[in-house]
């Protein structure tokens, strides 16, 4: 028996800049039973703090709701393992909310085919993730997207701000795959792929096909 | 991540971020209070006539804030910023009342509902932005808490539909102007001491 | 003969949110020398104040140069009409500036091909137009993009603030046209689109062509 090895923080994360989520790895608990305890301060704040939530985002988390999550200034975060025979503290971990943003993926991804001077083209639609407003600029999405037919390699496009893009030169008689993530503008993460979307192109391209 | 210098007590968010993410949510804040206005004139003030009885002004017009570009650039820095504070504090308290007086009016929409809450939130944080950017240029000065005082709340609660209207009307008027200012303001004071003037 | 019949005031615009202008139709004159004065007053003021300057801006019109423009006021304005029999005034036109900005077009749109990832793109720079102060942030402009090959339907693109923009989807080949255009970035109206400018892709792509 011994006192518990060092936790890390390993990662946090905020899916509309405007609450955060941090998880930590506990290190060896000693062979003792074992309790975390976060604390943070706040850039030019002498106060610590308690994590004010470890339930919501499951264990060895700490959700950080609105009222707790402020974009001016940048946390100091050291998570606390402590058993019977002593504690270890982690290395402090720094977070500034506006670079841990890793929005949802987009969502309604639909893959259509369309024709252009006698050419075939795939125009692919969505919608942004169901978050905080980003018609207004509060928060800019840029997206990728990347399409591949079944075995091959992926192709990836950056498609900026817009919510649609039109492919040109595809193969006739292909079934595509296509997949859209996204990112803020500036700082932060891509996040996850939206699902996989399916589309045959017809092998001979006539106008009365479409 | 941002970058620490290790074993460094004090990193912190520098000015020219702060000031990118002030100007990002005085552009949400205006963008909601417009919406919000034009929403609520085309459901309650047609043909009312409101707009002629607008010019009586709104709670802020004590404060003397720049009307044109020259004003606004001659006044210096620090007094915008003071201004900019001023204002914004001014709004906290019609604000919250806002949330709750507009559930009252008559099948007020959700989309209204939730932008009246929306943009109280959103000012509160505008609001603890701009005193840390104000603690950053003008250290050590704790400001003369300047704002101007709201006693609007009874005509919110008027029993003749007409003037309560209005008042809704005049105070939606005044938000949309007073955050369309505030956003021009910071806007301004970001390009002059960020970029120089040169943005 | 007879009193002069009813101007009405027909449209108040400013190019760069520091001077504007506004026009009226006249009504009928009564078979008369007829004489138009402007009067105007700011909200919260009682002195009734003449149009400044009826020459600027040609007939009909009158000029109001930055020592007469305020933002965020509610300016009353009438137009009344005199002749010899009578005279009659316009209804009131309520203007803040602030809502009546439109803007000049963009100026210099250069577009040229560009290749990333072995993939074409068209990257079309422009100005701002030169009356908007846009540097000193008095005023902050968004741009549209358009683009067509000839015959086909004008796609756009919602560009935000940037001066420069890159386009992806496009059909080798083909000879496109691109305008900008620009308005505030909250309030006010879309300029006009600026000149049509012309490029021409490369049908095949290979590094040396560039």
């Amino acid at each position: 028996q011994s006192a518990p090895g060092k936790p890390e923080i390993m990662r946090c994360r905020s899916p509309e800049k405007e609450t955060f989520t941090c998880w930590w790895k506990p290190g060896s608990d000693g062979g003792l039973p074992t309790n975390y305890t976060l604390n943070y301060y706040k850039e030019g704040e002498e106060l610590i703090n308690e994590c004010p939530d470890y339930k919501t985002a499951g264990p060895n988390s700490c959700y950080f709701n609105k009222k707790h999550t402020s974009l001016w200034t940048i946390y100091n975060i050291t998570v606390k393992a402590t058993n019977r025979m002593g504690s270890s503290i982690s290395d402090p971990h720094y977070v500034d909310v506006t670079y841990i943003v890793q929005p949802d993926p987009p969502m309604n991804v639909i893959p259509a085919v369309g024709i252009q001077d006698g050419k075939p083209y795939l125009l692919v639609k969505w919608s942004p993730p169901p978050l905080a407003d980003v018609r207004s600029g509060w928060l800019t999405l840029i997206y990728e997207l990347r399409l591949k037919t079944e075995g091959e390699e992926w192709e990836t496009f950056l498609v900026g701000q817009q919510t649609q893009y039109k492919i040109f030169s595809l193969n006739p008689g292909n079934k595509y795959i296509v997949q859209i993530h996204c990112k803020p503008d500036h700082h932060g993460a891509w996040s996850e792929w939206s699902q996989e979307k399916y589309i045959q192109l017809p092998s001979d391209f006539r106008m009365k096909d479409l | 991540l941002p970058i620490c210098p290790s074993g460094s007590v004090n990193c912190q968010v520098s000015l020219g971020e702060l000031f990118d993410r002030a100007v990002k949510l005085s552009h949400y804040i205006h963008f909601l209070s417009s919406e919000m206005f034009n929403e609520f004139d085309e459901r309650y003030a047609q043909g009312r006539g409101f707009i002629t009885k607008a010019v009586n002004g709104c709670h802020t017009a004590s404060l003397t804030t720049p009307e044109d570009k020259e004003q606004a650039q001659q006044i210096h820095h620090e007094d915008l910023l003071n201004l900019v504070l001023g204002v914004l504090r001014s709004w906290n308290d019609p604000l919250l009342h806002l949330v709750t007086e507009v559930q009252r009016i008559k099948e007020a929409p959700n989309t209204i509902l939730w932008k009246a809450a929306e943009i109280e939130e959103q000012n509160k944080r505008l609001l603890e932005g701009m005193e840390k950017i104000v603690g950053r240029v003008q250290p050590g000065d704790t400001g003369n808490e300047v704002y101007s005082r709201w006693s609007g709340l009874p005509s919110l609660q008027l029993a003749d539909e007409d003037s309560r209207l209005f008042a809704f009307y005049n105070l939606l008027h005044c938000l949309r102007r007073d955050s369309h200012k505030i956003d021009n303001y910071l806007k301004l004071l970001k390009c002059r001491l960020i970029h120089d003037s040169n943005c």
